[in-house]
C-alpha cells in the first residue's frame, strides 16, 4: 500500500473513511465545535458530523486569529521581526526567536559564538520542559481531570517563567535572540537558577507521571485512539513529538545537528502505537532526555562573548538571496523561509508552523471516533493558534 | 357512588384513553404507550378489589399488579426494541406502512 | 377520602388523554410519565405502598427512559418528533370505539351493586409480599423470571438484528 | 545528496523533453533550487519521492511568493556611426523593459528516510491575473493540503488537482489575496486616536463623522466589508 | 434499642425534646402536620446550608488539591472581612439570583423551565426517608428503600428534560447520554444493596440500621462494610451513585471538555443553581443512603464514642463520603460513555450478581459451626476477588502502561 | 489489578492537599494586590523617555529626535515631531528635541527594541504594569510629559544597567570635552602661532561639536553593545 492510498485523498479513500449515504443524512448530527468551545484551545473550530456519538466527519476551520504575520514580517526590519515571532507559539517564544535567528543567520552567513550556542540549547531544552509539561496538563483538562494535572503544570511552569522573565525581562514574549547571539548574557545566577530548576524536574515528573501514566481511566481513554500510521504521519509532514509517536525516528536535533546538539548525549524516544498515549509518553520522555542535555550543557557553558562582534542589529541588510532555516521546535519542525532582496525588509518572510501541518491530518485520526475523543485528539496535536492561524 | 365504583370507573375511562390512543394514533409508540396505560388500568383493577375486597390479608391483588408490572416492563422493552426494527427497515415509525412481513 | 381520588384519578386521566393527543412525542412521552405517577399515587392512596414504589421505579424510572430513547433513536430530524396529524376517519373511529367500551363499562360498574369490605386502608407488609412471593406465587415469580429474562433477550435481538456492518452499538 | 544540477541532470535523463531549470540562490545559505514547468510537475514530483537515492519523503514546507512585473532598466552601449563621417560614437542607450510579474510556489522537500534535504521546488504561473493555475502536488505528499489551500488563499495561485481547495485563513467571502504585493488593505478601520497620521486620515475617509464616533464608539457605523467570518 | 439512649439521653433526645417543647401544646391532627413541616423545614434548611458550604468545601479542596488557594475573597457583607471566603456561597446566590434568566427562542418553554424544578424536587423527595439519626427519620416507611430509589429514579428524567428542552445539539447529545448513563448504573446501584436488605431481613432504614448494631471483640462494629459482600456491596454502590450523581468521572452528561456544559449549557441565572443545588442535593441522599445502608447509619464506630449524639455521627460520616467525592472529582480524569456503559454492564452488574450469590453463601454459612464462621471470612472474600481480578483484566485487555525503544 | 493506577493518582492529590498547607514549594502563590512579588531587574514593560533631572523634564530630555526608534518599532507605536529650533541639552549642546513624543501603549507590546537600537540611551524600559485605565484611547496614548521620567527613577528600577549607561555617557562626555579641549589647545596654539601652522590649522575642524555620537541614519553601523542584565 502506497501513502497516497492510506490518504483520504488518495485513490481509496482514506482507510477507515465511512461513506456517508444521503438518504440517511437525517440521522447525522452537525455540531459546530468552536470558535468558543473550552477544549479547542483557542478560537479554532471543528465542524464535526456526527452519527450518534461517532464521528464521520470533521472540518477543521481556522482563521479566526488570523492577522497575516507573513505580511507583518514584509513590512518590518529584520530586527522587527523577532517579537513577533515571540507571538506565534506563544508557549515557546524562546524556539521561536531561535527558529527565526537561524534562518536569517543562514540567509547572511551570520557566525553564532559558543556560549550563545550553549544558551540557546539551555533555552531551547527549558522551553521543551515548559511546553510538554503544559501540553500534558492541557490534553488531562480535555480528558476531564478538574484542572488539577494542569494546576500541577502551571506550577511548574511559573519557574521556568520566572527565569526566562529575569533573563530576558519577560515571561511569555521574551525576544531574546539576535542574528549572531543572543541580547543578554545570562549571568551565573541565573545559570545556577536554571541549575536547581533542572535538577528539581525529575522529581516533579516522577509525581505527575504517578498521577497520569499509570492511571486506567487515561489509558482507557488514550490507548488506541486517534491512531495515526507512520506512512500518513511522513506524507503529511507531521512533524515533531507526533511524528516520532508513530515511531519514526525523526529529530532534527539529531538529523540536522544544529547548534551544538551534536556535543549532547540523548536519546530520542519512539512510540509504536502512535494513539493519543504514545503521544503524551513520548513527550513525558523527551522531557527527560532534555533534562540530561540540560545537565550536559549548563556543565559544559564555556566563557565568552554573547553576541558575535560583528553582528548588526539596526541596519541589517542581508544580500539578496533565500535560506530556509528550521530547528526541532517542542511542537515539531518549525521553519522559517526568508528571501531577500537586499533591504532591510526580508522580501518574503514565511513560518512553516508545526501546530498548522500537524493539524492536516485531524480528520483522519479523528474519524470513527467518538466526540470525547476528537477533543483529546485535537489536544494531543499541541496546537497553540497563533502559530495556526498567524 | 363507592369508593370502590369510583376506583373503577377511573380504570375503565384510564382504559379506554389508552384505547382511544392505541387505536387512534398512527405512531407505534403512541400505540404502544396506550397499550402500557391499558395494562396499568387492568392493575388499578387489582387494587381497588384488593383494597375493597372483605378479606385483604392475602395480598393476592398486591401480587398479581407486581407480576403485571414486571409483564408491562418486558412488553415495553420487546415493544419499543420493535420500534426500533421498523424504523431501522422503512425509515419511519407509521404504523400503516409497517404492513410488510419482509423488510 | 373520596375526594383524594377524585383528584389523583383527574390528575391522572388528564395527563394521559392529553398524552394521547399532543403531537409533540417527547412531550406526550413526559405526560404519560406524570399519569403513570397519578397511577403509583392512586396505590399508595389505596395502601400498596411496594407497589407504587414499584411501579415508580419500573415507570418512571426505566419505561419511560426506555421510551424516550426510542422516540430519539427513531427520528430523522428535529421536526420529526411532531407526529403528522392523523386521518380524521382513523381517530373518529377510534373515539366512537373507545367511548363504546366506556359507557359499557361505566354502564356495568354502576348498575353492579358491589359489598364493599373493610373500610379501614388495608396493609401489607414487605415481609408478607417476600413471603408470598417465596411461598404460594413461588412459581409465577419463575415464569415471570424467566419471561422478563426472554423478552430482554429478545428485545436485544430485535433492536440490533439487522445491523451486522461495523457501526457501533445503540448509545 | 545531489546537488541541483545533478537532480536536474538525472530528472531530464528520466523525463525528456520537461522544462527543469536550476535557480541559483546568491545568499549565504546557497539552497538552490529546481523551477518545473507544469506539465511534469507532478510526475517529477512522484519521482523525486519514490526514488531510491533520493527518497524525499517529506514535503516539509510550501509556501509562495509574489513578484509582481517590474520595470528592468537597462543601458546598453551602442555603437552610433557618426552621421558625418567621423569615427563611431559610444552612446550609452536607455532601454526600458517590463518584466512581467509572476506568482510562484516552492516546495522545500526533505527524505525523512535518508534525513538529507533540501530540495526546493518552485513553480511558476503565467502571470498574476488569468494564468494563475499550477499543478497541485497535494495527491503527491498530503502535506501539500493546508498549505497549498493557504498560498491559494493569501496569493490566489489556483492549484490543479487539490481535493478541496477553499480559502483557509481568510473567511470564504473575502475577495483579494492579502499577500500580494500589491494589495491595497481595506480603510475599514474602527476609528480612534492614534499618532499615525495614515491611519486617521483613512479611518475619517471611511466614516463621516469621526469625532463623535470616537466619543462613542459604539455608535460608531459598522464597517461595511470587515466583520466576523459568516 | 440499646443501652446508650438513656446514658446520654439529653443531647440524644434534644431535637426531638426540642420540637415536642414547641408542638406539644397542639392538638393530634395539627401536631403531626406542624411536626412535618418542622422537619420539612429542617431539611430544606440544613441540607441547603450544607449544600452551600460543600461547594465552598469542594472549591477550596480542590483549590488545595491543585496549590492554589480556592476562593479567598468574599468578605462577609458589613464587617468586611473575610474569613478565608466563608461568604462565597452567599456571593454565588446573590449572583445566580440577579443574573439575566435567558432561555433560547425555539426552547421547549414548558420543559425548559420545568426540568431544574422537577430535579430539584425529586431530589428533595430523597432526604424523606434517611435516618439522621436515633429517632430522626421524617417518614416511617416499610418500604423506604424502595422509595429512595424510586424518588432518585426521577432525577436523570429531569436531566433529559433540560438537554432535550434547551434545543442545543450539545444538550442533546447530553440527554442522550444521561439516559444511557442511567440506565446503566441503575442496574449495579440497585443490586448493590439487595445483599443488605438480604441480611437485614427488611427494606425499612430505620431496622437497617438497627441490624448493624452491637460490636463485635467490643470494637469492630457490625457495619455491613466490614464484611466482604458488605464492602463490595458499598464500592459498587459508591461507584454507581457517583456515576447517578453526574459526578466526575462519571460526569459524562455535562462533560465540560466535550458538551460545553452539556444538558447545563443553556440554563444560566437561577435555573443553573436550582441545578446545582440538585446535584448536590443527589450527592448528598446518596452519600446518606450508603451510611444508612453500609455505614452503620448513624451508629458511633466504637461503644466509648457514643456520648457523640448519633446526629452528630451521621453528619461526620457524611461529610467523609462528600469528601471522598471531591478527592474522586480532583483526582480522576472523565470515562467516554461507551467505556462508562461498557464498565457497568460488563463489571459492576456482574460483580453486583455475584455479590448476591455471595451474601448468599456468607448468610448459610453465619448458622452453622464456629468453624464455619472463621471460614466464611476467607471463602466469601475469595468469591468477590477473584471475578473482581478476572473481570478486571478482562475489562482492561489491550489497556496497559508500556515500554518505549529509544533510537 | 483493576484500579492500581487509580488509587496511585489518588495518592499523589492527597500528598499536594496535604503538603499545600506546610510546603512552600507546593502552594507557591501569592496574593497579588496585598502581596508583590520582587520584580526582576531585567522586567521591561512599556518605554519611557529618560530626563537629567526630575526638576525640568523637558529641558533635559535625552531625546534628541533622530526617529529611529520611530522607525524600528514594530508595531509602529512612536509618534515623533521634531523641533524646529535647538535648545541645549543637559550638557549645554544645542540639540534638536521632540516638540511631540506620542507612545501608544494600547500598541505597544514592550519588545525593547527601541531600547536597543537608541544610540543616545535615551529610551528606556519601564517597569510599571498596573496600568489599567477607564479610557480605552487617550489615556493610554502617552505623550512625552507622561514619559520623561528622571535618570534616578531609571536608576532605582534598573540599578546595574543605568550604572553602566551612565558611565559609558560620562566616559563619552569626557573624551568630548577633552577633544574639545584638545581642538580649543590647538586653536589657541594656532592661533599663537598664525602663519607657520596655517596648515596645521586648517587640518583641525574650525569648529568642533562635540556630538557623543553622529546622529546615525538607519543604516549606520556599529550597533549598542549588549547590555548585561546582572
Amino acid at each position: 500500500m502506497s501513502i497516497s492510498d492510506l490518504s483520504p485523498l488518495g485513490a481509496q479513500g482514506g482507510s477507515h473513511v465511512r461513506a456517508v449515504h444521503d438518504e440517511f443524512h437525517g440521522d447525522l448530527l452537525e455540531v459546530s465545535m468552536g470558535p468558543h468551545h473550552p477544549s479547542t484551545h483557542g478560537v479554532f473550530r471543528m465542524i464535526v458530523t456526527l452519527d450518534g456519538e461517532t464521528i464521520v466527519k470533521l472540518k477543521p476551520v481556522f482563521g479566526y486569529l488570523h492577522r497575516n504575520h507573513e505580511k507583518l514580517g514584509e513590512n518590518t526590519s529584520y530586527l522587527g521581526s523577532m517579537p513577533y515571532t515571540d507571538r506565534l507559539d506563544y508557549l515557546c517564544s524562546m524556539t521561536n526567536n531561535w527558529a527565526y535567528a537561524i534562518a536569517v543567520e543562514k540567509l547572511a552567513g551570520q557566525p553564532v559564538p559558543e556560549r550563545a550556542e550553549y544558551v540557546r540549547v539551555i533555552l531551547a531544552e527549558i522551553t521543551r520542559l515548559l511546553n510538554h509539561t503544559c501540553l500534558a496538563g492541557f490534553l488531562m483538562q480535555d480528558l476531564g481531570c478538574s484542572g488539577t494535572p494542569l494546576m500541577y503544570a502551571f506550577r511548574e511552569r511559573e519557574k521556568i517563567l520566572d527565569l526566562f522573565e529575569s533573563l530576558s525581562g519577560s515571561r511569555m514574549m521574551c525576544n531574546y535572540q539576535r542574528f549572531g547571539g543572543c541580547r543578554v548574557d545570562p549571568s551565573a545566577d541565573w545559570l545556577e537558577g536554571a541549575k536547581q530548576l533542572t535538577d528539581g524536574y525529575g522529581q516533579f515528573l516522577d509525581e505527575f507521571e504517578a498521577l497520569l501514566t499509570g492511571n486506567e481511566i487515561i489509558m482507557a481513554r488514550t490507548q488506541g485512539t486517534g491512531v495515526l500510521s507512520p506512512e500518513l504521519a511522513v506524507a503529511a509532514g507531521v512533524t515533531g513529538p507526533m511524528l516520532r509517536a508513530t515511531g519514526v525516528n525523526y529529530d532534527l536535533r539529531k538529523t540536522d545537528a544544529y547548534g551544538v546538539y551534536p556535543r549532547f548525549d540523548f536519546r530520542v524516544p519512539l512510540g509504536a502505537h502512535g494513539d493519543v498515549y504514545d503521544r503524551y509518553m513520548v513527550r513525558v520522555l523527551e522531557m527527560r532526555e532534555s533534562i540530561k542535555i540540560l545537565q550536559q550543557a549548563l556543565a559544559g557553558i564555556p566563557a565568552g562573548p554573547i553576541m558575535d562582534p560583528k553582528a548588526k542589529l539596526r541596519g541589517f541588510r542581508p544580500k539578496a538571496g533565500e535560506a530556509y532555516g528550521r530547528i526541532e521546535g517542542p511542537k515539531g519542525e518549525i521553519g522559517f523561509y526568508l528571501v531577500s532582496d537586499g533591504s532591510p525588509n526580508p522580501y518574503r518572510y514565511r513560518v512553516r508552523a508545526p501546530s498548522f501541518i500537524n493539524l492536516t491530518i485531524l480528520e483522519d485520526m479523528c474519524l470513527g471516533q467518538t466526540v470525547a475523543d476528537a477533543v483529546i485528539i485535537l489536544g494531543s496535536v499541541d496546537i497553540v493558534l497563533g502559530e495556526v492561524d498567524r | 357512588m363507592t369508593a370502590l365504583q369510583l376506583c373503577l370507573v377511573f380504570s375503565s375511562a384510564l382504559f379506554c384513553v389508552g384505547l382511544v390512543g392505541a387505536l387512534a394514533r398512527s405512531n407505534t409508540i403512541l400505540v404502544l404507550l396506550g397499550i402500557e396505560l391499558m395494562l396499568n388500568a387492568a392493575n388499578i383493577n387489582f387494587i381497588a378489589f384488593w383494597r375493597f375486597s372483605p378479606s385483604p390479608a392475602p395480598a393476592t391483588g398486591v401480587m398479581f399488579v407486581i407480576f403485571s408490572i414486571a409483564v408491562a416492563a418486558a412488553e415495553a422493552a420487546v415493544g419499543l426494541a420493535l420500534v426500533i426494527a421498523v424504523y431501522r427497515h422503512q425509515k419511519n415509525i407509521r404504523l400503516q406502512e409497517a404492513n410488510r412481513l419482509k423488510g | 377520602m373520596n375526594a383524594v381520588l377524585i383528584v389523583i384519578a383527574l390528575v391522572t386521566l388528564g395527563a394521559a388523554a392529553v398524552a394521547m393527543t399532543l403531537r409533540n412525542l417527547i412531550h406526550s412521552a413526559l405526560l404519560l410519565i406524570a399519569s403513570w405517577a397519578g397511577v403509583a399515587a392512586f396505590y399508595l392512596w389505596a395502601g400498596a405502598e411496594f407497589v407504587a414504589f414499584a411501579e415508580i421505579l419500573v415507570y418512571v424510572g426505566a419505561v419511560s427512559m426506555v421510551v424516550l430513547f426510542a422516540v430519539l433513536l427513531t427520528r430523522r430530524s428535529r421536526a420529526d418528533l411532531t407526529v403528522t396529524p392523523d386521518s380524521a376517519g382513523r381517530a373518529i373511529s377510534g373515539f366512537i370505539a373507545g367511548g363504546a367500551v366506556c359507557g359499557v363499562l361505566v354502564g356495568a360498574i354502576v348498575a353492579t351493586p358491589m359489598g364493599v369490605g373493610s373500610s379501614p386502608t388495608p396493609t401489607v407488609t414487605v415481609k408478607q409480599i417476600g413471603v408470598q412471593l417465596m411461598g404460594t406465587h413461588a412459581a409465577s415469580l419463575l415464569i415471570v423470571g424467566v419471561l422478563l429474562t426472554v423478552a430482554l433477550l429478545g428485545a436485544i435481538v430485535i433492536a440490533s438484528a439487522d445491523r451486522t456492518d461495523d457501526s457501533e452499538d445503540t448509545p | 545528496m545531489e546537488t541541483a544540477e545533478q537532480i536536474r541532470d538525472r530528472l531530464l535523463a528520466r523525463f525528456p523533453g520537461a522544462e527543469i531549470s536550476v535557480v541559483t540562490n546568491p545568499g549565504a545559505a546557497a539552497q538552490h533550487s529546481l523551477l518545473l514547468g507544469h506539465a511534469h510537475a507532478r510526475a517529477i514530483a512522484e519521482f523525486l519521492r519514490d526514488d531510491a537515492p533520493l527518497k524525499l519523503d517529506q514535503c516539509s514546507n510550501v509556501t509562495g511568493i509574489d513578484w509582481p512585473e517590474k520595470k528592468i532598466v537597462e543601458t546598453t552601449k551602442v555603437t552610433v556611426p557618426d552621421p558625418a563621417g567621423g569615427p563611431a560614437k559610444v552612446v550609452e542607450q536607455k532601454s526600458e523593459r517590463v518584466q512581467p510579474g509572476y506568482l510562484e510556489v516552492v516546495y522545500h522537500l526533505y527524505s525523512i528516510a535518508f534525513r538529507h534535504g533540501p530540495v526546493i521546488l518552485r513553480l511558476r504561473t503565467g502571470n498574476r491575473t488569468d494564468q494563475v493555475t499550477v499543478p497541485s502536488l497535494t495527491p503527491v505528499w498530503r502535506a501539500c493540503e493546508f498549505q497549498e489551500r493557504e498560498v491559494f488563499d493569501l496569493y490566489g495561485v489556483k492549484f490543479e488537482g487539490h481535493p478541496d481547495l477553499r480559502r483557509i485563513l481568510m473567511w470564504d467571502t473575502f475577495k483579494d489575496h492579502p499577500m500580494r504585493k500589491d494589495y491595497v488593505e481595506p480603510d475599514d478601520y474602527e476609528w480612534e486616536p492614534t499618532p499615525h497620521g495614515a491611519v486617521l486620515e483613512k479611518a475619517k475617509a471611511h466614516y463621516p463623522t469621526p469625532p463623535a464616533a470616537a466619543i462613542a464608539p459604539a455608535a460608531a457605523p459598522t464597517p461595511a466589508t470587515g466583520g466576523a467570518k459568516s | 434499642m440499646i443501652a446508650a439512649a438513656t446514658t446520654d439521653a439529653f443531647l440524644e433526645r434534644a431535637p426531638v425534646l426540642l420540637r415536642d417543647a414547641v408542638t406539644g401544646f397542639l392538638p393530634e391532627p395539627w401536631r403531626t402536620l406542624v411536626n412535618a413541616l418542622i422537619a420539612v423545614g429542617l431539611i430544606l434548611g440544613i441540607f441547603g446550608t450544607l449544600f452551600a458550604f460543600i461547594t465552598l468545601a469542594e472549591r477550596k479542596i480542590l483549590g488545595r488539591v491543585q496549590n492554589r488557594p480556592g476562593p479567598n475573597r468574599a468578605p462577609i457583607p458589613f464587617i468586611n472581612k473575610r474569613f478565608f471566603g466563608l461568604s462565597q456561597p452567599f456571593a454565588d446566590g446573590v449572583k445566580s439570583l440577579t443574573k439575566e434568566d435567558i432561555v433560547p427562542r425555539d426552547a421547549d418553554k414548558v420543559l425548559h423551565y420545568l426540568a431544574p424544578v422537577a430535579l430539584l424536587a425529586f431530589s428533595i423527595l430523597t432526604f424523606a426517608v434517611i435516618p439522621y439519626g436515633r429517632n430522626l427519620v421524617p417518614v416511617e416507611l416499610d418500604a423506604a428503600v424502595l422509595y429512595f430509589f424510586a424518588a432518585g429514579a426521577a432525577t436523570e428524567l429531569a436531566v433529559f428534560m433540560a438537554g432535550w428542552a434547551s434545543r442545543n445539539k450539545y444538550s442533546l447529545l447530553a440527554a442522550m447520554r444521561a439516559l444511557a448513563q442511567l440506565i446503566s448504573y441503575e442496574l449495579p446501584l440497585l443490586l448493590s444493596w439487595v445483599p443488605v436488605v438480604l441480611i437485614a431481613g427488611t427494606l425499612s432504614t430505620t431496622a437497617i440500621v438497627d441490624a448493624q448494631a452491637g460490636w463485635k471483640f467490643g470494637f469492630i462494629p457490625h457495619w455491613h462494610v466490614f464484611t466482604p459482600w458488605g464492602f463490595a456491596g458499598f464500592v459498587i454502590f459508591m461507584v454507581a451513585a457517583l456515576a447517578e450523581s453526574n459526578r466526575s468521572p462519571f460526569d459524562t452528561p455535562e462533560a465540560e471538555s466535550e458538551l460545553i456544559a452539556g444538558h447545563l449549557t443553556e440554563y444560566s441565572g437561577f435555573k443553573y443553581a436550582l441545578f446545582f443545588m440538585a446535584e448536590y442535593f443527589g450527592m448528598l441522599a446518596l452519600s446518606g443512603m450508603a451510611i444508612t445502608l453500609f455505614l452503620g447509619g448513624w451508629r458511633s464506630p466504637l461503644p466509648f464514642l457514643e456520648f457523640i449524639p448519633s446526629y452528630l455521627w451521621f453528619g461526620g460520616k457524611l461529610l467523609a463520603l462528600i469528601f471522598g467525592f471531591i478527592w474522586i472529582r480532583a483526582t480522576f480524569p472523565r470515562l467516554r460513555i461507551d467505556q462508562l456503559t461498557r464498565f457497568a454492564w460488563k463489571f459492576l452488574v456482574p460483580l453486583a450478581l455475584i455479590n448476591l450469590g455471595n451474601t448468599i453463601v456468607w448468610s448459610l454459612m453465619s448458622n452453622s459451626s464456629a468453624l464455619m464462621q472463621l471460614a466464611r471470612w476467607p471463602v466469601c472474600a475469595a468469591i468477590i476477588l477473584v471475578p473482581f481480578v478476572v473481570l478486571g483484566r478482562k475489562l482492561s485487555a489491550g489497556v496497559a502502561p508500556r515500554i518505549y525503544r529509544y533510537a | 489489578m483493576l484500579g492500581s493506577g487509580l488509587i496511585q493518582g489518588l495518592a499523589v492529590t492527597a500528598k499536594n492537599l496535604v503538603g499545600s498547607f506546610h510546603d512552600p514549594a507546593r502552594y507557591t502563590n501569592v496574593e497579588y494586590p496585598e502581596v508583590k512579588t520582587k520584580l526582576p531587574e531585567a522586567y521591561r514593560n512599556f518605554p519611557f523617555l529618560v530626563t537629567e533631572s526630575a526638576s525640568d523634564p523637558m529641558g533635559t530630555l535625552r531625546c534628541v529626535a533622530c526617529q529611529i526608534c520611530e522607525k524600528e518599532c514594530p508595531p509602529q507605536c512612536i509618534y515623533i515631531e521634531k523641533s524646529k529650533d535647538k535648545k541645549p541639552d543637559a550638557t549645554g549642546k544645542m540639540q534638536l528635541f521632540p516638540a511631540v513624543f506620542d507612545i501608544d501603549t494600547s500598541v505597544c507590546m514592550s519588545c525593547q527594541i527601541c531600547v536597543e537600537v537608541c544610540p543616545f540611551d535615551a529610551i528606556k524600559m519601564d517597569q510599571v504594569f498596573e496600568v489599567a485605565t477607564t479610557s480605552r484611547f487617550e489615556a493610554l496614548l502617552l505623550n512625552r510629559n507622561q514619559l520623561a521620567k528622571p535618570n534616578t527613577y531609571y536608576h532605582s528600577i534598573h540599578p546595574t544597567e543605568a550604572a553602566e549607561v551612565d558611565g559609558r555617557l560620562a566616559a563619552e562626555r569626557k573624551a568630548a570635552e577633552e577633544k574639545a579641549k584638545a581642538a580649543a589647545a590647538a586653536k589657541a596654539a594656532a592661533a599663537a602661532a598664525p602663519k607657520s601652522a596655517t596648515a596645521a590649522a586648517s587640518a583641525t575642524p574650525p569648529s568642533t561639536t562635540p556630538t557623543p555620537k553622529p546622529p546615525a541614519a538607519p543604516s549606520a553601523e556599529a550597533p549598542k553593545p549588549p547590555t548585561p542584565a546582572a
